[in-house]
């Protein structure tokens, strides 16, 4: 039985740490708030300039004036701060942020990502994906393990224009999680009543399966 | 030498050309110079170079310079939102520039202090590499991006003073102050403008220098691209 | 996971080690962290490279730690107000680094930010271009400075939350906020610690991230330099 | 007869225009401040993070959080502002200061400036020096003309370490004053009872003399 995308925030949330500072990209990344475990404080930065992002706002809360990145409406907690662009990549780019969660299209085995463009079929940019990327210490990717057309996501190599190259550290997917290192790629987890068998199946990557799964 | 300005078209006469550079703050529609931007249309100045983070929607924010065909080219981070400005570019009737978010806000902060180039690590090994010096420093590669200035920035603040000493609310601060400096003119518009004195010299968020001209914000729709909330109980 | 220490010997322990390089806040003896510079001599650690735009005076600031030889180099703009420091660098015992003063800013503004190098003017022509990458933008000669980054970052501010957000007051802000940026560990002396929620966070300074370990200012002398009054009536 | 410092100063000042912001260096342009024409508004920057900078203050006035580049004791004005010493220097940088007046040791006829060191002899840095002279918009030096020991100071070439190269576009010194541009120095005023023959005798540099002078 293939993950959720509820199962897949849920694991991705086991990654949080107690004083963690972490930034989520839009859609399956931000349910990752919902799950964060007990005694575990995390800060949530939003890359349009705030650190210690609040839940959504009551209807009487909304304010134009305070979105994510997402550009949907959020509320502060009493430990928040506002800043410009410039000084919210520098918290990214100069490597002050300990995680990102994000999703992508492709990830190849060396842990490059692929998540802002389809040549002639999408005009939409990269957004603060880059730079998330390049300079967050820790990037985890949660994923649909394949496309809807069933084709392999975890590939040998990216075909789609690059996010970042050696960037991914972890690979959370419907059938599993993949750890990625200078090593290479390794299956450290699988969902419930998945085989590796299938895994193989369903992924173009070279990756070598973690001893408790065998 | 009041930096004060009756309206947005007042506060921008003179200084627009077609084939200008025009900087715009805010994130989607948040903190953008509604009143700013509606001038800038009814002035019909064409051919801009439009620095912006985002392109607005079809009929709002830069939407309206895109509807007008005003817009000649684009240097944004996402443009996701504005389904004129797919059908443009994808009909070549529109040059596009992407830089990642970061990247954009550094080059930004960069022209307007006196930097001509950074290295960042962002973009190396991705289409945004391509033909830019690279350089390594202690092992790790890095490409050069230059600053970015403008002929005019058109900026949002909440208050401003009348020596244009600024403060921005919330997340609609984002890419405005940045933008405040870059400018060869800067011109403001304020939810309120107050008198010297009254802010506190210890929070303002741009100082007056960077200010040439101030106007007040009128009719502000402020509108909300997701309105998302929690349910109740 | 509190990031509020009982003192400052306690709030240096573990962190610091002899050969270390630490980043030191203030402006002439304003807004200097007097209690973690006390510490600082107390722990011993030598052959410390300490950035830090002046070297205190004779028996204040920095100047204990030169009076002790606790600093193997100065990287400053300016140290014109110490003897012990003149002493010490013509006789050799010292090594020191000039930079320009906005230079050495930027340097740990870009540090902090994950800039590894930049190019600006400043310089050019004199001895402190002397080995730096040259490059021309648009017709002008620039040189490439790179970005700084401290082991410990040692850093007054005004008031502190328990979450490390900061505000520093008037001219005593200075160089804190970029060194509270560009320590691998931030450390801070805050002359009041408040409960989260007591900061406009519209108005912080320096945000909780940077930050990992607070202890309360005791006893500040807040030495005056060039005490000048205007003469009365 | 020469012109005094506070005649220099004086001078300096007309150099003020409505709407400037100023940077004054650290001496004799302190004291222009002191002659600032009526109807002319300057707003006065100080390097170390502060915006309009008001005059010293009273006794009961003195705050030691409160200091100009000088490490003197100041006061605040209604419209001041304060912010980080690399946000003062990228106003500086970045050509948003109309003007700086500061001092010399030597000026060369193409405005090179020498004003920080003396080999072997001083070890006090540059401060702010070379920032200023490369991103303010105009340069104007206030000096002696002639060294204590008589030496000339305006030069052909600066033979102290350079603060920064082509970039001092007015002298103002006890003598009279001299403009650099591109094409040269020009002795443009001469203080009273000096004559140009005597400025000659005094400067090393090459300069031509402006019409109204001859």
């Amino acid at each position: 039985m293939a993950w959720t995308r509820e199962n897949m925030a849920r694991r991705a949330a086991k990654e949080l740490q107690d004083g963690y500072y972490v930034n989520l990209g839009i859609g399956i990344p931000t349910l990752v708030a919902n799950f964060i475990p007990d005694g575990v404080s995390v800060t949530l930065q939003s890359e349009n300039g705030m650190l210690a992002m609040g839940p959504f706002p009551a209807e009487d809360e909304v304010d134009a004036d305070l979105i994510n990145a997402g550009k949907q409406t959020i509320t502060e907690l009493d430990k928040s701060s506002y800043f410009s662009s410039a000084d919210s990549f520098a918290m990214i780019r100069g490597g002050h942020i300990d995680l990102s969660i994000l999703g992508a299209m492709q990830v190849s085995e060396t842990g490059d990502l692929a998540n802002w463009m389809i040549p002639g079929k999408m005009v939409k940019g990269m957004g603060g994906a880059m730079d998330l990327v390049a300079g967050v210490k820790k990037v985890v990717v949660i994923m649909d393990h394949n496309a809807r057309d069933g084709s392999a996501k975890f590939l040998k190599n990216c075909t789609l224009p690059l996010t970042g190259v050696h960037v991914v550290d972890l690979i959370i997917s419907d059938v599993g999680v993949f750890k990625i290192t200078k090593e290479g790629a390794t299956l450290i987890e699988l969902a419930p009543d998945v085989t590796v068998e299938e895994v193989r199946e369903r992924t173009e990557a070279s990756f070598s399966v973690a001893d408790n799964l065998l | 030498m009041s930096k004060i300005y009756p309206n947005a078209a007042a506060a921008l006469e003179g200084i627009l050309f077609d084939g200008m550079t025009i900087m715009a703050g805010g994130f989607g529609l948040c903190g953008i110079p509604e009143n700013l931007i509606l001038a800038l249309r009814g002035s019909g100045t064409k051919d801009i170079t439009a620095i912006s983070n985002n392109a607005g929607v079809d009929d709002f924010g830069l939407g309206y310079l895109l509807t007008t065909r005003q817009i000649k080219k684009m240097i944004s981070s996402y443009v996701g939102e504005n389904k004129e400005f797919e059908r443009q570019y994808l009909a070549e009737e529109l040059e596009l520039e992407f830089n990642p978010q970061g990247t954009l806000a550094e080059r930004i902060r960069a022209g307007g202090a006196g930097i001509p180039g950074f290295f960042t690590k962002t973009g190396v090994g991705t289409i945004i590499a391509d033909g830019k010096e690279h350089k390594d420093f202690d092992g790790e590669t890095y490409i050069l991006e230059t600053g970015l200035i403008a002929d005019v920035s058109i900026v949002k603040a909440y208050k401003a003073d009348t020596e244009g000493n600024l403060i921005y609310r919330k997340t609609a601060r984002n890419f405005n102050p940045m933008m405040a400096t870059a400018g060869k003119v800067t011109v403001i518009e304020a939810e309120e403008i107050v008198e010297v004195g009254t802010l506190d010299p210890d929070q303002i968020h741009t100082p007056g220098i960077y200010v040439q001209r101030i106007i007040q914000s009128v009719n502000l729709e402020k509108r909300i691209e997701q309105r998302t909330v929690r349910s109740e109980g």
